[in-house]
């Protein structure tokens, strides 16, 4: 069954979302959560971050499969999406401090979280092709984006509402994330 | 006890209750949330995590006085992602059933913060066997708490535990538990529960001294 | 905004940064000592893989072959063999050659020929996959020459909601729906003759037509719609070909 | 003469006519004839339903009250609305202990998680809604015909369904009654599958037998107009959800008239008036400012059609509330009200003179304000 | 109609509606009699306390100068009685501090009639001379500002004034006294008008009154100069239309932008009252030393609009009008924003314009009300003429984050019109918080 890219967009943005439906970044999704002015920075760079993984997991997979070493996969994922963020990030620090200074305080924490690395190990497992990869990836970039954008504003509003001592911190974080996520079941099936 | 068991013990049970990965930290989440559709699914990754955390824990430590500072991250990295390898074909050689519910989540151990952490903030800095014993602790931790959460998700979701049916064939099982939002419930209800308890602890300690 | 009451920020313990933006060592370790430690790791690292890989290999590979072998066989329970076959683009079939990992050819399509002890000709057996409710359902579905029809499925995989969706494979009535499902295919053997589909629950009157699980609307339709468009895209290629699988070479 | 006690306040000195108490009572009052005409409808069941869940609610709020998790009291009403609310959004057969659990999570999650009234970001009875939609998926979806013989003697079987346990299929005791498994779809449920389209003025009024429906649109819209013009809810909302849902499936409709329904049809069916007029207008979980409301409620309505049209799921009113309520401190955020003279400057009413524009005005204070500070006296 | 004014923009946006209350309005001017003893306050006005210029023992006579200005921005203040300056000490004032005023034990004998004056032809009068004669008078604004007038006149140059807005609204509640003087004085009000044109270079003048107030309207209009240089216009009702950048904006169409004066869109605001007292007391030379109270509420016998000597102790004026119960509370100016007195003792000062009583138990019930959490309503960010977001304020408020509201959510700019605290069902005390906010900011910043 081939998807469309803009079921798969769909999806890993909505239906699917990265955080609130798979289960993927949950650490930066409960840590950077606290403030909206962090929030979408990181969000920001995240959808970069996984940008790279997913090219650099698309190139590994043709490399891989060429020397028939798949069981090379999870080493040389890590490894490859790692440094090339360290790369992109020196690159970053050179020719465009600007970015840098809005995105690079970020990338160092996010080389790898669940979000970043699945991105690659999805991909493969479903054989998306180029656009798929990209689609797939920036789609569930901003779909993390959003539920971090709009968990940071709950967030925000909660800081000025009296949540009861129990109940302060990951607690809370949690129920919200769970019922956030009660909220994006509606998508279910969005891109059918 | 000798003061050395003593120390040992207090390593290993620190990861096991003080500093419980899942209900204390709050590190590991994505599989943590993840697999605990039921407690099968829960232990087999906890299980997993436990292997990858004891073996790597042991390893980084016999390689502590000779990794570079610069690139011991990257070291690391890539001694869990084996460990993480060898667990992956040794499920799969298991059961290939198992495999396909834990799905992608086994080969995300490789960034589960848990393991990165101990190997950075413990296993770098001591000798293999207190190393391992630390790890052992926090795995077992690990695998603690997922079982908790595999246990009331399974048992409300599905009215059985490890597959054996509990409350006979009419019950309603709550499928939400199952779901995406019932992990993220059934944890914040754990975190309640224990500040809860926290909380009454603490009263009664301060009552205690009053009274005193 | 207000001063965040967050609990210590989970990120940075979650994930130390790189090597890289470490602040600088005291003395920086010589490149020649952390190459030869890095070559160290790796080949450490790489024999454990490499021997971890070659001591499961056998035991992953017939999971699979088993795996494999019990779906088919649920499907067309008189079966106690399979071979792989691809349908080719160009129609016409071959036998699949080499493990399951080597890519197949695109556009062509996998089955399944099962035969019984005698080596006869038992069934055919492909996959199929469709949307469902919260994700694709790939099913594997009986398919006998005989009647040309479907006489069986299962599910390969699927993210259905427990309770709900995996009626599917529970649910007594919807499994009669496939004792015997018209996939007769049209006289110029091009498309089926009747299209497979899914119909409401208590609606069903033809026998191309799936009565659906009563609030699993969704997922039903998908299995509609996975053996229909296998099916589509197989039997015009397989049938023509069937004497050619007749029994076990 | 004896010294009289004197009293100090601070400014004002005066207080409007308005409290917390007066706006949720009259939102219950409203409430009632809508409730009477469900019950008229289905009878027992639908009466059982609203007393299970309010006294749900209500037990749930004095809790959380009593044990000072929570601000606000139970004289506020605003539990009572909860309940309320949250039994006219369940299917009239739903299993009465799957009813309490709704009502206790939609308090208990839905509220008491936050601090009580005024806290809360997601509207407390849709949070419990949602829970039992996710976790007892086929029980919500089972409606049963309206205007049934004997509904006021007899209860739907699966009203009755032991606590924990399945209720017992409502489709044997449909054919009891001479109707098919079909009478008990939803018309939302039915155009989705079966692609059949129900009249929008039998939907509007909800009188003509037999039908799958929830409570009648026509009647929530005369409550919530008595409502809007006594000012205890905004009218922003209810317009923009409306609208936006109307403009949607029209433009929807235009473009493909064979594929989608008609924007009435969109409009009456399912939860959307209910939602729009009761559930998008809680206050505590709308944006403050008039522009916000504006957005969230064209959010509200946008998403409810897409959600229709293209998710899995027949209805999306509730998911839509949901998302737009997580939404809506980031729309308040983008939407504040314009300060008094940091707008455009204001249209003069005729040529001045002496106008100084802003920025000019600006330039030149520093230099010359005067008394910057004026101290208060 | 007046529901189509919100439309046609002919007012400012938002606002309130509370009940007017305007029962006093058909009450004639009443004079007071002099109380034993009249207590003038050094500081009645905005700057620097007045110099006393008489010694304890003294005689004085109605009218005369009894204190001096102490700098540009001080009043003068003036004798309202003859009699003996008994002392020169600490008194109670109305918010709070004590404050140093001379005691006058009024002679007996004591008349109406003003003993001290120094008549003068304005026109004659070059703008310098015109502000030091405003200056002598004594006179504050009186809209509730109590700014020295005179200096509020000196508008620096460079910023031409086109209109002079005199502000008859009178938008808050119960209060009748700038109605009355309207009334009965109009042809004051115009010479006081004719002063502030003579030294603001001759601006055309708009006279904006409530259209509650159909008589003053008429009143005015009837002696109205015939060169149109002076105009009247009946404003729609509605609180706080009285505030000088509200009534500007519905006027003359401008908003005063924050952190600037009004002169700086060429607009400049004066109170009826303050004009027709410039208008009454510059030609004869006078001092301010009496004016219009509205005093009314729920415990007064006999409410009305009186002239009162300036420094007439409270209790005195309760005693006469009969206003007497076990617990009571007396506010200094409009239900809406004005000041709770603390002690009976505290005379009327120049910028008191009502003086209302409310029997202890009406409040007592106010305060029985419970105050929730708010609950987000809108009803304070669709009221605040300023277009704030009182509810975010009032959250943050709660949760001290004082800088944030001024950074974000620009407290600055509230003038604390009480509109939000009024309407909220909730029952916050918003605008009372902000008070306490904006307090603590000043504080913080001097600190
Ligand atoms: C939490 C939840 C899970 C659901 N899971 C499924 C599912 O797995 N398969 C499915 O076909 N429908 C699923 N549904 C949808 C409804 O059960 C179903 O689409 C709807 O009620 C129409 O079904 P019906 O017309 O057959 O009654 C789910 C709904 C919810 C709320
Ligand atoms: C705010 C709100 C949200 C609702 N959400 C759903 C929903 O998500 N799924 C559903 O099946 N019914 C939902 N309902 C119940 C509908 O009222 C129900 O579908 C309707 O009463 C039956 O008529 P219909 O066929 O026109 O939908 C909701 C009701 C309300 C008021
Ligand atoms: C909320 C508010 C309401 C006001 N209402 C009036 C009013 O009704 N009448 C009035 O003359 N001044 C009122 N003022 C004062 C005016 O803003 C302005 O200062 C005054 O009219 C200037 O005249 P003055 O200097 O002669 O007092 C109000 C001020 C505020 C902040
Ligand atoms: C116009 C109006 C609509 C309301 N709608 C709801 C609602 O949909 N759900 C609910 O739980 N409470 C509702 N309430 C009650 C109350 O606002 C709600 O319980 C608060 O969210 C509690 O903090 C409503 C109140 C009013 C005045
Ligand atoms: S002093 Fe008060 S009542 Fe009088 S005009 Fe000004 S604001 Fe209105
Ligand atoms: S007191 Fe301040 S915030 Fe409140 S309505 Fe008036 S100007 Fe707005
Ligand atoms: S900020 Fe408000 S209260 Fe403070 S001086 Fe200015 S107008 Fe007066
Ligand atoms: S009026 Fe009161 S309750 Fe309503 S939004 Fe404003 S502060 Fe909140
Ligand atoms: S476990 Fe840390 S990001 Fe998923």
């Amino acid at each position: 069954m081939h998807e469309t890219a803009f079921q798969i967009f769909v999806n890993a943005l909505l239906a699917n979302n990265f955080v609130l439906a798979m289960f993927l970044g949950l650490c930066p999704f409960l840590g950077v959560s606290g403030r909206l002015d962090t929030a979408f920075p990181m969000g920001v760079a995240t959808t970069f971050v996984m940008l790279v993984a997913s090219l650099c997991a698309y190139g590994l997979n043709l490399l891989l499969g060429y020397f028939h070493l798949e069981f090379l996969r999870l080493i040389s994922y890590i490894v490859i999406i790692a440094s090339s963020v360290q790369l992109v990030e020196m690159v970053l620090k050179k020719y465009s401090p600007v970015l840098f200074r809005a995105l690079g305080i970020y990338l160092p924490l996010i080389t790898t979280n669940c979000a970043v690395l699945g991105v690659a190990l999805f991909q493969t497992a479903r054989e998306y092709d180029f656009v798929q990869s990209v689609t797939f990836s920036v789609g569930g970039g901003l779909g993390f984006t959003l539920a971090l954008v709009l968990m940071a504003s709950v967030r925000e509003r909660l800081q000025l509402s009296n949540v009861p001592d129990l109940a302060q911190g990951t607690a809370l974080s949690l129920m919200l994330a769970g019922i956030l996520s009660l909220s994006f079941m509606g998508f279910a099936g969005l891109g059918g | 006890m000798n003061p050395a068991t003593t120390k040992t013990w207090d390593e290993f049970m620190e990861g096991v209750w003080r500093q419980n990965p899942v209900f204390v930290m709050v590190l590991g989440m994505c599989p943590t949330l993840a697999v605990t559709v039921s407690a099968v699914n829960a232990l087999s990754m906890g299980l997993a995590t436990l292997f990858v955390l004891v073996c790597s824990c042991g390893l980084v430590s016999m390689m502590r006085k000779i990794v570079p500072k610069e690139v011991r991250i990257a070291i690391y990295i890539v001694i869990i992602a084996t460990f993480v390898t060898v667990v992956d074909y040794a499920i799969q050689a298991i059961s290939l059933a198992l495999y396909d519910a834990l799905g992608a989540f086994i080969q995300l151990i490789v960034v589960n913060c848990i393991i990165l952490g101990r190997a950075e903030a413990h296993a770098a800095k001591n000798p293999p066997l207190p190393a391992m014993v630390n790890a052992t602790g926090m795995g077992i931790g690990f695998v603690i708490g997922l079982f908790a959460l595999g246990a009331v998700r399974e048992i409300l979701g599905a009215g059985s535990l490890f597959g054996v049916s509990l409350f006979g064939p009419d019950f309603q099982p709550w499928v939400i538990m199952v779901l995406p939002p019932g992990g993220f419930f059934v944890l914040g209800g754990w975190l309640l529960l224990f500040s809860w308890i926290e909380r009454r602890k603490q009263r009664r300690l301060t009552e205690a001294t009053q009274n005193a | 905004m207000t001063k965040p009451a967050n609990p210590p920020v989970v990120v940075s313990g979650c994930h130390p940064a790189p090597a890289g933006s470490a602040s600088p060592p005291p003395q920086v370790t010589p490149t020649t000592a952390m190459i030869r430690t890095m070559g160290l790791v790796s080949a450490i690292c790489g024999l454990i893989i490499v021997g971890a890989y070659q001591s499961t290999y056998d035991a992953v590979a017939a999971n699979k072959r088993i795996a494999t072998e019990r779906a088919v066989f649920k499907v067309i329970p008189a079966a106690k063999s399979i071979v792989e076959y691809l349908a080719l683009p160009a129609g016409g079939i071959e036998p699949r050659v080499g493990a399951g990992d080597t890519p197949i050819a695109p556009g062509a399509v996998k089955f399944f020929a099962a035969y019984d002890e005698r080596g006869q000709l038992a069934g055919i057996a492909a996959e199929g996959a469709a949307k469902g409710y919260a994700d694709t359902v790939r099913i594997m579905f009986g398919y006998s020459p005989s009647c040309q029809c479907v006489v069986g499925i299962g599910v390969v995989a699927m993210r259905e909601t427990p309770g709900i969706g995996d009626k599917i494979i529970t649910d007594k009535d919807f499994l009669a729906n496939f004792k015997a499902l018209d996939a007769k295919l049209s006289a110029d053997l091009a498309t089926l003759a009747n299209e497979v589909k899914t119909v409401k629950h208590g609606t069903k009157a033809n026998p191309w037509q799936i009565d659906a699980i009563a609030g699993a609307t969704i997922t039903s339709r998908a299995v509609g719609k996975a053996i229909n468009d296998s099916a589509q895209a197989l039997l015009p290629r397989l049938v023509p070909n069937l004497d050619k699988l007749a029994s076990k070479s | 003469m004896t010294q009289p006690l004197i009293e100090i306040r601070s400014a004002p000195h005066v207080k409007g006519p308005r409290s917390v108490e007066m706006i949720m009572r009259h939102v219950v009052w409203s409430l009632l004839p809508i409730c009477a005409f469900y019950i008229f409808q289905y009878g027992i069941s639908a009466l059982a339903s609203i007393v299970v869940v309010t006294a749900t609610c209500l037990l749930a709020e004095r809790a959380f009250v009593r044990t000072g998790t929570q601000a606000g009291r139970l004289a506020d009403f605003s539990a009572v609305i909860t309940g309320v609310l949250l039994a006219l959004t369940l299917p009239p057969g739903f299993p009465l202990w799957m009813g309490a659990v709704a009502g206790l999570v939609a308090i208990a999650l839905g509220k008491a998680l936050f601090g009580g009234i005024g806290f809360n970001v997601f509207n407390p009875a849709l949070v419990g809604r949602a829970f039992v939609q996710a976790a007892f998926p086929t029980s919500i979806a089972t409606y049963t015909p309206s205007f049934l013989a004997g509904r006021f003697t007899e209860f739907i079987p699966s009203s009755l369904a032991l606590p924990l346990m399945t209720p017992a299929g409502t489709a044997d005791w449909l054919q009891s009654k001479n109707l098919d498994a079909l009478a008990g779809a939803t018309p939302l449920a039915k155009w989705k599958f079966d692609g059949v389209v129900a009249n929008a003025i039998e939907l509007l009024t909800s009188l003509s037998g037999h039908i799958a429906v929830g409570p009648a649109p026509a009647l929530i819209l005369l409550c919530g107009v008595y409502l809007a013009v006594r000012r205890f809810m905004d009218w922003r909302i209810p317009i923009a959800v409306l609208g936006s849902a109307a403009l949607t499936a029209w433009l929807l409709y235009a473009f493909d008239a064979a594929r989608y329904p008609n924007p009435f049809f969109m409009l009456f069916s399912g939860g959307l008036i209910l939602g729009a007029v009761y559930m998008a207008t809680d206050m505590v979980t709308s944006p403050v400012t008039p522009r916000g409301m504006w957005v969230y409620g064209a959010l509200i309505g946008l998403l409810t059609v897409v959600i229709r049209y293209y998710s899995g799921l027949p209805e999306g009113v509730m998911y839509a509330i949901l998302i737009a309520n997580a939404a809506s401190p980031l729309i308040e955020k983008i939407t504040q009200p314009v300060t008094f003279g940091r707008g455009a400057p204001g249209r003069s009413r005729e040529g001045s003179p002496g106008y100084v524009s802003r920025t000019d005005a600006n330039a030149a204070i520093p230099k010359k304000r005067f008394l910057r500070n004026k101290p208060k006296k | 109609m007046k529901f189509l004014n919100y439309f046609r923009g002919e007012t400012f946006a938002r606002g309130i509606h509370p009940p007017q209350h305007k029962e006093t309005a058909t009450m004639p001017i009443r004079r007071l009699p002099f109380a034993p003893r009249l207590i003038v306050h050094l500081s009645q006005q905005v700057g620097r306390p007045a110099r006393p210029l008489v010694r304890v023992g003294q005689e004085v006579v109605r009218g005369q100068p009894i204190a001096a200005a102490e700098g540009f921005i001080s009043v003068p203040h003036h004798a309202p009685a003859s009699g003996v300056v008994e002392a020169i000490r600490l008194h109670p004032t109305a918010n709070g501090p004590w404050g140093e005023a001379i005691v006058i034990r009024v002679h007996p004998g004591s008349t109406q009639e003003v003993l001290w004056e120094q008549p003068q032809y304005l026109p004659a009068l070059d703008a310098d001379e015109l502000i030091e004669a405003v200056q002598d008078t004594g006179i504050v604004g009186l809209g509730g500002g109590v700014f020295p007038t005179h200096a509020k006149l000196k508008v620096p140059k460079q910023w031409p004034v086109d209109t002079l807005v005199v502000n008859g609204c009178e938008c808050e509640p119960y209060l009748t006294s700038d109605h009355r003087i309207m009334v009965e004085h109009p042809a004051d009000i115009i010479a006081g008008i004719a002063i502030v044109r003579q030294l603001l270079g001759g601006p055309r003048a708009i006279i904006g009154i409530e259209d509650n107030k159909p008589d003053a309207v008429e009143a005015i209009r009837a002696c109205l100069p015939d060169d149109g240089s002076v105009s009247v216009e009946a404003v729609p009702t509605k609180y706080p239309q009285g505030a000088g950048e509200m009534l500007i904006k519905t006027l003359v169409g401008r908003e005063v932008p924050p952190d600037s004066r009004s002169y700086q869109i060429g607009a400049y605001v004066q109170n009826v009252a303050t004009l027709a007292h410039m208008g009454a007391l510059m030609p004869q030379g006078r001092g301010f030393i009496e004016r219009v109270i509205t005093v009314v509420g729920t415990a007064v016998e006999r409410p009305g609009n009186y002239l009162v000597p300036i420094g007439t102790p409270l209790r005195f004026l309760l005693e006469y009008v009969g206003a007497r119960d076990e617990s009571l509370e007396v506010v200094f100016g409009g239900p809406m924003m004005g000041q709770a007195v603390a002690s009976l003792d505290t005379p009327v000062t120049k910028g008191v314009s009502g003086i209302l009583v409310f029997r202890g138990r009406d409040v007592a019930e106010r305060a029985e009300r419970k105050t929730y959490p708010c609950i987000k309503c809108g009803e304070c960010v669709e009221c605040c003429p300023m277009g704030l977001n009182p509810s975010t304020l009032g959250m943050l408020a709660a949760k001290r984050e004082y800088e944030l509201m001024s950074e974000k959510y620009f407290l600055g700019t509230c003038f604390e019109c009480g509109s939000c605290s009024y309407v909220c069902p909730a029952n916050i005390p918003l605008v009372q918080q902000f008070r306490v906010a904006k307090r603590i900011l000043r504080e913080k910043a001097v600190a």
